[in-house]
């Protein structure tokens, strides 16, 4: 019974056993954590150690401090543009096109099975 | 016979009856008390889940079931076959437990998630239909039947998308699904009466066993595989699908996800079953087409999904590269069964993407469903969708915020998530195909991880916003119903082995195995 | 399996997991703390002692742990030990020191290529989620570019360890082709024809592009970027948890460089030399270190001596544009390997010159 | 040939019908689209199931002769039945969007953002 649910998982190819890496993940855990209890806890709470730092500016309202999800991954949709372009004028909105597409499909698929 | 076990031999049939017959006495106990009401449909589908653990033991250790309404044999005289039958393999009963898991917990979600809205009665109505509908599609042997309880599927949740009627862009969101999923169905009929009029039957298993491969059946075979690929969500007839579930309350969401996962089930089986004797005939095989759709979608869903910023939306985006696995993995499995060069014993990683592409299904109804749970647990605490808007939730929200963790380790595959079993197995097999599969896989798995890195940071993390100060956590029930789905996901995640080995190893053979299915039929 | 031999494998894996945390971050340290000696010398300074780096983390115990007030706070506790713990829990599944990998050689259950990729990303989700738990504009700039830095260099490398694997799986008789230790027993340099060669060659240099980002060093390392940015995601660490990112930073060098050389280097001297017992492991482990120290040296210290660093949608253009079809170029080199070169092997041109 | 005219009818009404909902741009004309390919398919569900000079199957006890076969006509309406449901559905939230927009083409609603 115990034996089934300690199964490696086997795809044929590769292997993978969670039960085996989540108990030496649970003893490195405990091992970093003595180590780093070794360390200083303390810090001065509430004073400008606790601000975030921006170069010595003064911090902006907190709405601002947070950087919005449009912005997140500039580099990959600047280097990513003209594919993100195509897709988004693919995606028109408008329930016409969407019919169109399925026969589009309709016919690649007709053509798969060699009716065209 | 005691009655359980007259119980379980009528099971089939309760249980698509037992949630129809809830789904119309629901507004009767609704007039008596609201707590009332929702006790009694969870109680329902709390019901109809045991009968189908029942049904799955039986299926499991026994083989395929077919259950005849109103008679005990499915032929009329010697050779017709026109009665209504439930034909439940290993497959069918694995669909229904996705449908059933994901239908209990959004009434459960749905108690303290929906309880200010009006119309409630009517709402866990058609959630109740909405069950009935993928059910019957998943369970019916029979082609007409699956197109009526398609019909019954797309009504439902097209009512059920445009729930806050008020809201314009929820409207316009059930009117596209509603235009989309009636050309989708029309078109299934008409593959469906394009079978009947050339074998005079309406049976999967008969239509099967006298399939030609004719003029009319590739072209059936095209209306069909496009239409349910339509109502599955995949690239490029995805469009419907971001607007429907990101425009409905989240716990119709969730149930949509089984509605979709339904409709690639009608892929599966017309390509597997229906068209499993002639499955070497099409001059491209289906599998690359497969395939190929399937890379498409993985990529096209992430590439959207990273530039969302509607919370709905992006999860919507992110479900439609799920898809594409299941695609990627099942259509690797044809790929080979369509070869006449190859048997699938010479070629055994197969076999294994089709069980990755198989425990993916579940693995993405759950995974999805938890996030689309904490997206509108959310949005109940904050009224907001926008991730432009959102930000540091993780105080006021610890709980939703750690199933939101487990969301996003799952659905990206980071060990020791359930999401990582499937996507293992897809990776491992996929490659023999071509090394190019497992490489797109790979990537796109990393870039969910992006895309839902993103929602954390935007959502919960970052400075404490003055506007959401007073934000609380979300109510129990809800709680309940993510823990719920977590817990599947964790042990899902733990024991992959156990659970392949059980349950989806089982559904993999029932696809494959034509003879299993058609039993009755050819003899026995 | 009865309950002792579960016992059995569980005290294993526990003596093995402390033994290879300990192992992990002194021996990383100390690729450290050699790394930058030989930097400075490469641009003319004296440079650090070789301790240095434990003089540094020792310093950082020693300082304030500053928790900032926009930062939630278990989130920012917990992500540099998750990074660190799952970096350390990558070495059971390496073989270290020409040995098969710990949990290999003494029960079933082994981890694959695909698993280690995947534990490879948790250190820079760590870094990642912490940057974004800071709350401070500088560390989100920072962590965004981290996973848009690990969206990109995860394609070349899908590439090169599917394009091994799948090779592996073309030899007869092999099973388990992710598996490290059938990688590490059949290694592919001497199976391939010419034209294989070149497409290992190629993936090397693919991989050996990869690793610096992967540890976030120059030129990939706009994540930090000390000079724009202020140390990006690490602005607003300090103390013992910015100690955790360093020592994570070390092991996962360690990782890395164990991971070239079991795809690509994974002899050992012990059978050429024909020793046995104690002596053949303490050379094979010398030998390992040796091998270890070129593989950083080249893969980290010259790079990132030598290149400034990189805009980071530069980045991304890098990584998916002429590294993947690199990356492309060698693992069509090994499929043209199977195809043509049997048809159009040495042996065939030989005949074609009228050599033979 | 004059058997093929109703087959013939089905794809023209079904080509119809998909054009109108594509290329109309007035909500109403789509749901007409609609509603004409489910004519085109009922149509041929019925020819399906024709045949010449038969009586309907609805007697208790048979006159004799040739009869229809049941199916396809039993098929066919409960296709008509969904069919008219559907439409209902369709039309009634036509409604809640003209109240809204005061419109009903397409081009002035603005599709659904990105």
């Amino acid at each position: 019974m115990l034996d089934m649910f300690l199964q490696t998982f086997d795809t044929g190819n590769g292997f993978w056993n969670p039960i085996v890496w989540i108990v030496a993940f649970v003893v490195i855990f405990l091992i970093v954590v003595i180590i780093r209890g070794f360390g200083n806890k303390n810090y001065k709470k509430g004073t400008g150690q606790t601000k975030a730092f921006l170069s010595g500016n003064q911090e902006y309202e907190k709405t601002q401090m947070h950087v919005k999800a449009s912005n997140l991954y500039w580099g990959w949709t600047e280097s990513m543009k003209w594919v993100i372009d195509g897709l988004k004028k693919m995606h028109t909105g408008n329930v016409s096109d969407y019919v169109l597409w399925f026969v589009v499909v309709m016919g690649i698929l007709l053509l798969c099975v060699g009716l065209i | 016979m005691n009655f359980l076990d007259q119980l379980l031999s009528h099971a089939p049939a309760l249980l698509v009856a037992i949630p129809l017959l809830g789904a119309f006495l629901t507004p009767l106990i609704g007039r008596v008390n609201d707590k009332l009401r929702n006790i009694f449909v969870i109680g329902i589908l709390g019901f109809t889940g045991i009968l189908v653990i029942l049904l799955a033991q039986q299926i499991f250790a026994s083989g395929p079931i077919t259950y005849v309404f109103g008679s005990l044999d499915p032929y009329v005289g010697k050779e017709t076959v026109i009665r209504i039958l439930f034909e439940i393999d290993a497959l069918s009963i694995f669909m229904a437990m996705i449908a059933i898991v994901l239908s209990f917990s959004a009434a459960l979600y749905s108690w303290a998630y929906m309880e200010k809205n009006t119309g409630l009665d009517k709402y866990y109505s058609l959630l109740l239909l909405l069950t009935v509908g993928m059910l019957g599609m998943v369970l019916t042997g029979d082609m007409f039947n699956f197109f009526v309880f398609l019909e019954i599927t797309s009504i439902a949740s097209c009512a059920l998308i445009a729930f806050y009627i008020n809201k314009v862009k929820s409207v316009e969101a059930g009117f596209k699904y509603i235009v989309v999923s009636t050309i989708g169905a029309l078109f299934v009929l008409m593959a469906i009466a394009l079978l009947y009029g050339q074998y005079d039957a309406l049976n999967i298993a008969k239509l099967a066993d006298s399939i030609t491969f004719s003029f009319v059946d590739k072209i059936a075979l095209v209306l069909l595989i496009a239409a349910l690929a339509m109502k599955g969500g995949i690239v490029p007839m995805h469009m419907w699908l971001p607007d429907a579930y990101s425009r409905a309350p989240a716990s119709v969401s969730l149930i949509l996800i089984g509605t979709t996962q339904a409709g690639l089930y009608g892929v599966f089986r017309v390509l597997f079953t229906l068209y499993g004797n002639v499955i070497t005939l099409p001059t491209i095989s289906m599998g690359w087409a497969l395939v190929i759709l399937g890379l498409l979608t993985m990529l096209v869903g992430v590439i959207m999904a990273l530039i969302q910023i509607d919370f709905k939306r992006l999860i919507a985006y992110g479900a439609i590269a799920e898809l594409g696995y299941m695609f990627l993995g099942v259509g690797t499995c044809l790929t080979i069964l369509a070869n006449p060069d190859i048997t699938l014993a010479q070629a055994p990683f197969a076999f294994e993407a089709l069980k990755g592409g198989l425990f993916h299904v579940f693995n993405d109804a759950l995974d999805v469903g938890l996030l689309f749970m904490v997206a509108g647990a959310v949005y109940y605490a904050t009224k907001e969708t926008s991730l432009n808007r959102l930000g540091g939730l993780a105080r006021n929200m610890k709980y939703t915020t750690i199933f939101f963790i487990i969301g996003l380790l799952a659905i990206s595959g980071i060990p020791p998530m359930n999401g990582f079993a499937s996507k293992l197995l897809i990776y491992e097999s996929t490659y023999q195909l071509n090394p190019i599969l497992s490489i797109i896989a790979i990537l796109s798995s990393i870039m969910l991880l992006a895309i839902f890195i993103k929602v954390f940071h935007a959502a919960f993390l970052g400075p404490k916003l003055p506007q959401f100060d007073t934000v609380k956590e979300v109510p129990r029930s809800m709680l309940l119903a993510m823990g719920f789905i977590a817990a599947f996901i964790i042990i899902f995640g733990l024991f992959p082995d156990l659970i392949v080995n059980t349950i989806v190893d089982p559904a993999a053979n029932a696809l494959i195995d034509n003879a299993g299915y058609m039993r009755w039929l050819i003899g026995g | 399996m009865n309950f002792m031999e579960i016992a059995q494998t569980g005290i294993t894996i526990i003596i093995g997991a402390m033994a290879l945390a300990v192992v992990g971050i002194v021996v990383g340290l100390l690729y450290k703390g050699i790394d930058r000696k030989i930097a400075a010398h490469m641009q003319g300074r004296i440079g650090p002692p070789l301790r240095q780096p434990f003089l540094d983390v020792r310093k950082l115990f020693v300082k304030e742990n500053v928790i900032p007030e926009n930062a939630i706070t278990w989130v920012f506790n917990l992500a540099p030990i998750t990074g660190l713990v799952a970096t350390i829990t990558i070495l059971l599944y390496l073989p270290i020191g020409g040995f098969p990998a710990l949990l290999d050689g003494i029960i079933v259950a082994k981890g694959d290529l695909i698993l280690i990729l995947y534990l490879l990303m948790i250190p820079s989700l760590a870094m990642v989620v912490g940057g974004f738990a800071s709350g401070s504009p500088y560390a989100t700039i920072g962590a965004q570019r981290e996973m848009a830095t690990m969206i990109a260099y995860e394609f070349p490398l899908a590439i090169i360890i599917i394009s091994l694997s799948w090779r592996l799986s073309l030899v007869q008789g092999t099973t388990h082709v992710f598996s490290l230790s059938t990688i590490t027993a059949t290694p592919l340099w001497g199976i391939v024809g010419p034209l294989g060669f070149i497409g290992l060659v190629i993936l090397l240099l693919t991989l050996v592009i990869v690793t610096p980002a992967e540890l976030s060093k120059i030129p990939f390392d706009s994540p930090e970027a000390e000079t724009e940015i202020a140390g990006g995601l690490l602005v607003e660490y300090s103390g013992r948890n910015l100690a955790m990112f360093y020592l994570t930073d070390g092991v996962k060098t360690l990782v890395m460089g164990t991971l070239i050389v079991a795809l690509f280097f994974p002899y050992n001297l012990s059978p050429l030399l024909g020793l046995e017992s104690y002596t053949a492991i303490i050379i094979d482990i010398l030998f390992f270190l040796a091998k270890l120290f070129c593989v950083i040296l080249f893969s980290v210290t010259l790079i990132r001596v030598s290149i400034a660093r990189l805009k980071i949608d530069q980045i991304v253009y890098t990584y998916w544009v002429p590294l993947t079809l690199l990356g492309l170029v060698g693992l069509i080199c090994l499929m043209w390997d199977q195809t043509i070169m049997t048809q159009f092997g040495m042996q065939s041109i030989a005949n074609m010159l009228g050599l033979i | 040939m004059i058997a093929n005219i109703p087959y013939l009818a089905v794809v023209g009404l079904i080509i119809i019908g998909l054009s109108a909902v594509i290329f109309k741009k007035n909500l109403i004309k789509i749901i007409i689209g609609i509603t004409i390919i489910q004519s085109g398919v009922n149509l041929f569900l019925i020819t399906l199931g024709y045949r010449e000079g038969s009586t309907a199957p609805i007697w208790t006890s048979s006159p004799g002769g040739v009869m229809a076969f049941p199916v396809p006509q039993a098929l066919t309406l409960t296709s008509i039945v969904i069919g008219v449901a559907v439409t209902a559905l369709m039309l009634s939230l036509v409604i809640h969007l003209y109240r809204h927009h005061g419109t009903l083409d397409v081009r002035k609603m603005g599709g659904d953002d990105q």
